[in-house]
């Protein structure tokens, strides 16, 4: 019996923009496996880097897998396992986060947190004139995170505006909060905020309006959550624009990888999602009503 | 031999005075006093206000753990509880919407009270009637919460109904008096809770059976229904912190109330109830939630702690409030 | 009333060679509180010498600065001739002098031997040696005449081979001086009987023991010399011979003392007020039956783990047992925990009062009314100041000796725990009041007190079980006793065929008439 | 008068088997035969070799969380003391490639045994000389040694050498007369665990400083000295678990071993090991390790359970798995 499996592993649903990933994931794999009887995907979440290689290694155990979808949860720390099931002949796609080895990955959809953090920086140096004072809001400390202050940084080179204040926030909406509480307690002017992702920005969005106060001109996230683009769409000023980093990117990855089973000859290489500016005229694209993100 | 005939003496003030109960203020003003060195922004009538009133939750959930703990239990599913009673109410309240309007926000406030107390009812029988470690328990029901919020959130958010919004934001936001209303509810559940630990034949037996389970039993207290109750009450605490909550943000999401337990613990036992049970300090454990907001509060305000460390720091300071708790203790 | 009133004399000083141990000025305070003061003691190689003292007098406290426990605040102990000061108790044991404590001082979760060999385990090559160490405590534990295993769990011993095994603890190796604090308070007479031998044979190798019990008639059988404290005072030393019980318990309270034991009252004809029929826990007691009647003190007679104290806890719940029927004033209950107990009129004040009656860091108020909750319950909270006039009313009627009501009840003495424990059950207002070891650590003098209480509830129409294991008290106080053996009741006795001996002879072999559960209806 | 006990009978052996020790290993194999009937594939040799081996991690480090445990203690920072050592052990490697090529792995290894062993010696000392509470001190330590790592990361990660990967690989990859490595190790782990425990002064003084730490002061037992060591044991043990995690991921990252203390409370309370000390059970511990690996193996391979709900079901089996414990507890 040739049934073709594909196993799809992916971080646990822990906070939105991951929450999105599993929803993406799952869709992805009952579409797949109403069209294609042929074709069985499974999905597996894990919450931790070690939690995901041990996933693998029980994916493979009973060594009849012919695909893997990996979105990793670091690159440094994936690459030997993922170099394990693809020396048993898997085809390998990698989501995301590229492995430190990209020999290994056939297919790398890859999403540009550099891309994310540098997008919203230069909107914020085009805006504010060049100069101005901001906060930032980062997540857990991990490569995206790292990635995107980053890119973040590098996208406000050559201009005068001010870094007042990085502070991990852990893309929690709660703590959030609590850190523009106190950014606002601490900082009498602040032109503007960048939480590097939209749980974040919720929260950011709630003290501000809290606060009274009127001086901050923008404040920015990063993701694509349906509720901040409904912002973009209806003009917010205070949110004019928004960086999309699709957890859709998933099902992209998946409907790629399981082309090669229905006859179609592999997808090879690298397809790589930019990180384009999302505003009120391009907002409808982004926006997927259905979907938990 | 006549010792006990001779009139009661009355004892010099300061010997009156309860230096175990002080403890948790004086970490609390050395706190104030350094807040103000680092910041003078710190002390600042909003600044004060959001802390406190950010406290709010974990100050409540903590009074519900001060009778868990007393009782010789212990909760670690409250965060993940407060998630998932916190779905439970948005989606409930969302449906209602149409039928009832904004009075949908006080039939979902009464389920979510009963919701909590189930919560809570069902790690106690686990607890009593399964007679497993309180710790496993609700590692477990953590897990089985935190499953539920994130299966009926899709993973995502569930958001309270926009045209409910309004109405229930000043449970937050708004103030009476002067004062914000989560702090003025977390003063009432703490004034309940104090009542019901010192001044209520419940209150008596739960310190009992927490200080040794042998002599209430023997003393005819009946043990399991004591630890179900008090399991009972931390339900209804994590219920009242997610009334207070949901106006804040407007959503449960399946991060909500993450970790909360470790700040839960951490302030009651900062509040100066010991783990192992047998006495409970309700208004050490409020001191206690304020220190902790406190201390994150100071992290932010000041500027020489790299953001890298600032949970070492906040570390340092814990365990630097636990000594200052201690000495003060030995007048 | 001074000493000479009491018409002994004090034995003249031993300038006899050097004492072994010397105490010079000894004294102790709690903070402003001074519960013994200015000691002076020889205590001699190869002597028994006795403390006797009233509850709270300072025995134990003399005894734990002795030993190393508490540091004098005043005053000084001489060894062998040198000064010493110890610091902590294993400088003490180390200087050879052992303390058996007066409240049991083992770790429940640990089993016999692993405390017998506490912070002394004996190792081959590094290992620990488990077999010879359950050797020795097999072994001495037989010396003791102690029943349990080397391997039992000691929290599931009964509170008396608890009281052996930490006995066997404190002989374990040779010290030079042993210290008994209340050794048998808990034992029945066959244990006594063993450890007086064992204690005799300790004096005989030129081991000084000193001894503490409030039960005279050993102080008499055994004591070479015997120190009376009152109040934290020395009352004076005095050649065992010299002195009478009677003389004994005068020197003690410094005053006449009454009777021991009221009048009795004769075999009760009034209805039972508490029937038990076919009662049994599995493992301790097999079909029990029993009738409690007013006006009568019913005594409880029988070995240690006859099962006397299992067939109450079992009663009230407290251990899993099967009953056919309980009647309380003729009408039937259903008791399933203490509380319904409670609610039937019963209770039950336990042995144990350490471990099961009174929580040791907890003030004596919330102690007293922990049962009676509703006592100082004034709709809708509980009155702080009702508590406090209860525990003024109970530390009045029970003479319970506190300097301060802020002690906790752990820091009490040992008799002063257990009036409080009384006064604690009594606060129910039971009609039928259950006491088991009623006197346990109580001295001569309180004794008399708690049997005379005993007498007033039995006249004012309650009923009382008295369970003991001190065979004086149960003849001289009881107007009817119940035999158990072996977890069965075996004999009954009733007004003249109350005699020690009877008692006894149906305990261990069971000649006495047997009596059929059925009959006792 | 003689003594109406009969002379003890040896019992038989069905009542000398201690049930309470097979209490996990009865959990273990009701587990097992469950997960051949939702997976064949479940009972495959690399299946099962694959699971003991990850538990390898967690039964070493809760091998010395036993120490602490019956100890009276807890340690909530093994987590992140795992990054952190980690961290510190891979920075020390590389630096050291240049000057020793493939032998900086042993210098290394050495290195993070006394880096452990101080960092338990630090928990220990906190716990002991300051008198506070070991949930809070080592709450507050778990906040400095995930800071540490953060800080030494810079927020990212920490990745070992290129030239180290290979030779290191075996320690994780490795197999000697056909064990994997990590399970050797863990064994070993375990016997001298056992040994100390059961088989030395110090183990027989640790489990009486938990179960009742005044008796074991008026036995002349150091209290502080027996607690304080049995953090540093726990410290040894993660810093063994470091050594073997290293191979396995190549990296250290500020999300190292999070929560993993959790599972190392719950491994050693599902071994049977009592919260509140007193007794350690170390090859519980080791069973209770493998367990909730089983359990997250499970997981993944059955197919029936919806992602979001993977948590609560592993939470209703670790409550069940206490159930089944004490149920074979009477025999
Ligand atoms: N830690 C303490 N703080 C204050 N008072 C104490 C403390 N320990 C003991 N006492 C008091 O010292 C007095 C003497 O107690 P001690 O235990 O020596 O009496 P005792 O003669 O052994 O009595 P008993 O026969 O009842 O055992 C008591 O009044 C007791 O309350
Ligand atoms: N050494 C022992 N070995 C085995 N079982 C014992 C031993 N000692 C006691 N038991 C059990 O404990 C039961 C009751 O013990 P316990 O001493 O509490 O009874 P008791 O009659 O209340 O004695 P007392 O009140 O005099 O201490 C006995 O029936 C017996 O089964
Ligand atoms: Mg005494
Ligand atoms: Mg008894």
């Amino acid at each position: 019996q040739d049934k073709k499996v594909i196993a799809v592993s992916v971080p646990a649903a822990t906070h939105g923009w991951t929450g999105g990933v599993v929803y993406h994931a799952q869709k992805a794999a009952e579409e797949i496996q109403a069209a294609f009887p042929n074709i069985e995907v499974v999905v597996k979440t894990s919450p931790s880097a070690s939690a995901q290689v041990s996933a693998l290694e029980d994916l493979t155990a009973s060594g009849d897998l012919d695909a893997l979808v990996i979105l990793p949860f670091s690159s440094d720390e994936l690459t030997g396992p993922v170099q394990s099931v693809a020396d048993a002949g898997t085809f390998i796609t990698v989501v995301d986060r590229g492995l430190t080895d990209p020999e290994i990955q056939d297919l790398y959809v890859a999403g540009d947190n550099i891309a994310v953090g540098s997008t919203t920086a230069k909107f914020l140096v085009d805006k504010l004139g060049g100069k101005g004072d901001v906060v930032v809001l980062r997540g857990i400390p991990t490569v995206i995170d790292d990635e995107r202050i980053q890119g973040f940084q590098e996208g406000l080179e050559g201009s005068d505006i001010n870094v007042l204040d990085i502070q991990y926030a852990n893309w929690n909406s709660d703590e959030a909060f609590s850190l523009m509480q106190d950014y606002l307690a601490k900082y009498p002017h602040i032109d503007a905020v960048w939480a590097n992702d939209d749980d974040m920005l919720l929260g950011v969005l709630e003290a501000i309006e809290q606060s009274g106060r009127t001086e901050i001109k923008y404040a920015l996230g990063g993701n694509g959550m349906k509720e901040i683009i409904e912002k973009v769409m209806a003009g917010d000023p205070m949110t004019p624009i928004e960086t999309p980093y699709p957890p859709s990117m998933i099902k992209t990855a998946i409907y790629m990888t399981a082309a090669q089973f229905n006859g179609q000859a592999p997808v090879r290489g690298t397809v790589k999602l930019d990180a384009p500016l999302i505003t009120q005229e391009n907002a409808e694209e982004y926006y997927f009503p259905d979907s938990p993100f | 031999m006549t010792d006990i005939t001779a009139p009661p003496v009355r004892e010099p003030l300061l010997q009156r005075i309860n230096w175990v109960d002080i403890g948790p203020f004086v970490a609390l003003v050395i706190l104030a006093v350094a807040g103000v060195l680092i910041n003078p922004d710190f002390l600042s009538a909003t600044n004060i206000t959001n802390v406190v009133t950010r406290s709010a939750f974990i100050a409540i959930i903590a009074v519900g753990a001060t009778f868990v703990i007393s009782s010789g239990g212990l909760d670690l599913s409250v965060g993940s509880m407060t998630a998932f009673v916190t779905g439970i109410m948005i989606m409930f309240m969302n449906s209602l919407v149409p039928s009832m309007g904004a009075n949908a926000i006080i039939a979902g406030m009464a389920l979510v009270l009963c919701v909590g107390a189930l919560a809570g009812l069902f790690n106690g029988l686990i607890v009593t009637v399964g007679k497993i470690e309180p710790f496993i328990v609700t590692l477990g029901t953590m897990g089985i919460f935190r499953a539920l919020i994130t299966f009926m959130s899709d993973g995502g958010n569930i958001p309270l109904d926009r045209s409910l919004r309004e109405p229930f934001r000043p449970v937050y936001y708004g103030n009476f008096i002067g004062f914000p209303i989560p702090i003025l509810v977390s003063i009432v559940v703490a004034l309940i809770g104090a009542f019901i630990l010192y001044k209520t034949k419940f209150g008596r037996r739960c310190a009992a059976v927490g200080a040794n389970e042998d002599v209430a039993r023997f003393s005819g207290i009946s043990v399991g229904r004591v630890r179900t109750l008090a399991f009972v009450i931390q339900g209804i605490c994590v219920a009242i912190a997610a009334i207070c909550y949901v106006p804040r943000l407007g959503a449960a999401t399946p991060t909500t109330g993450q970790l909360w337990e470790l700040q839960v613990i951490t302030a009651v036992v900062i509040g100066g109830t010991a783990l192992r049970g047998g006495k409970g300090r309700i208004w050490g454990t409020v001191a206690g939630a304020v220190i902790l907001e406190m201390i994150a509060n100071l992290m932010v305000l000041s500027n020489f702690i790299s953001e890298y460390l600032v949970a070492a720091v906040q570390g340092v300071i814990i365990i630097i409030a636990m000594l200052v708790q201690r000495f003060s203790k030995q007048p | 009333m001074s000493a000479a009133e009491l018409m002994v004399e004090p034995a003249p000083e031993t300038g006899a060679a050097s004492p072994l141990m010397r105490l010079s000025g000894l004294s102790k305070a709690y903070g402003s509180v001074t519960v013994l003061s200015d000691v002076n003691l020889d205590i001699c190689a190869g002597e028994i010498h006795a403390i006797i003292g009233e509850n709270g007098a300072g025995k134990s406290t003399l005894m734990r600065l002795i030993s190393g426990h508490v540091r004098p605040t005043a005053g000084t102990i001489q060894l062998g001739g040198n000064e010493v000061s110890f610091s902590k108790p294993t400088e003490a044991e180390h200087a050879g002098i052992a303390l058996v404590h007066q409240e049991i001082l083992l770790a429940d979760g640990l089993t016999v031997t692993e405390n017998l060999f506490l912070g002394r385990e004996q190792t081959r090559n590094g290992v620990v040696d488990d077999r010879a160490m359950e050797r020795i405590a097999a072994e001495r534990l037989r010396e003791l005449g102690c029943t349990a295993s080397p391997r039992d769990l000691v929290g599931r011993l009964p509170i008396a081979q608890r009281q052996l095994v930490q006995i066997a603890r404190a002989l374990l190796e040779d010290h030079r001086l042993v210290i008994f604090d209340e050794p048998t308070a808990v034992l029945t007479t066959t244990e006594v009987d063993t450890l007086l031998r064992i204690v005799r044979s300790l004096r005989d190798r030129g081991v000084a023991v000193l001894y503490i019990s409030h039960r005279l008639n050993e102080v008499e059988a055994l004591a070479d010399r015997i120190t009376v404290l009152r109040d934290g005072k020395m009352i004076g030393t005095y050649e065992a011979s010299a002195l009478a019980q009677e003389d004994m318990a005068r020197l003690m309270v410094g005053r006449e003392l009454s009777m021991l034991y009221p009048p009795k009252r004769g075999t009760s004809t009034q209805p039972p007020i508490l029937e038990i029929e076919h009662l049994s826990v599995p493992g301790y007691v097999a079909d029990a039956s029993l009738v409690a009647r007013t006006g009568e003190v019913l005594g409880l007679g029988g070995m240690i783990g006859a099962g006397r104290t299992e067939l109450f806890e079992g009663l009230l719940g407290l251990r899993p047992a099967k009953v056919a029927q309980v009647r309380v004033d003729g009408k039937a209950v259903r008791i399933r925990s203490v509380a319904d107990g409670v609610e039937a009129g019963i209770g039950y004040l336990t042995e144990d009062r350490k471990g099961k009656g009174l929580l040791l860091r907890e003030r004596l108020a919330p102690n007293l009314v922990l049962t009676a909750l509703s006592r100082i319950y004034r709709k809708p909270y509980i009155e702080r100041k009702l508590e406090t006039g209860e525990l003024d009313r109970a530390v009045g009627e029970y003479d319970i000796r506190v300097r301060s009501k802020r002690l906790e009840a752990g820091q009490l003495s040992g008799g002063n725990q257990q009036k409080l424990l009384l006064a604690k059950i009594m606060m129910l207002d039971p009609k039928v009041v259950i006491i088991d070891e009623p006197t346990r650590g109580i001295d001569i003098g309180n004794k008399s007190q708690i049997y005379s209480f005993i007498d007033a509830l039995i006249r004012a129409g309650k009923a009382c079980i008295v369970i003991s294991s001190e065979l004086q008290e149960l003849v001289g106080l009881c107007d009817r006793i119940l035999v158990m053996r072996a977890g069965s009741i075996v004999a009954e006795f009733s007004g003249e065929e109350i005699t020690e001996e009877a008692v006894v002879l149906a305990a261990t072999s069971g000649k006495a008439k047997a009596v059929a559960g059925g009959e006792l209806q």
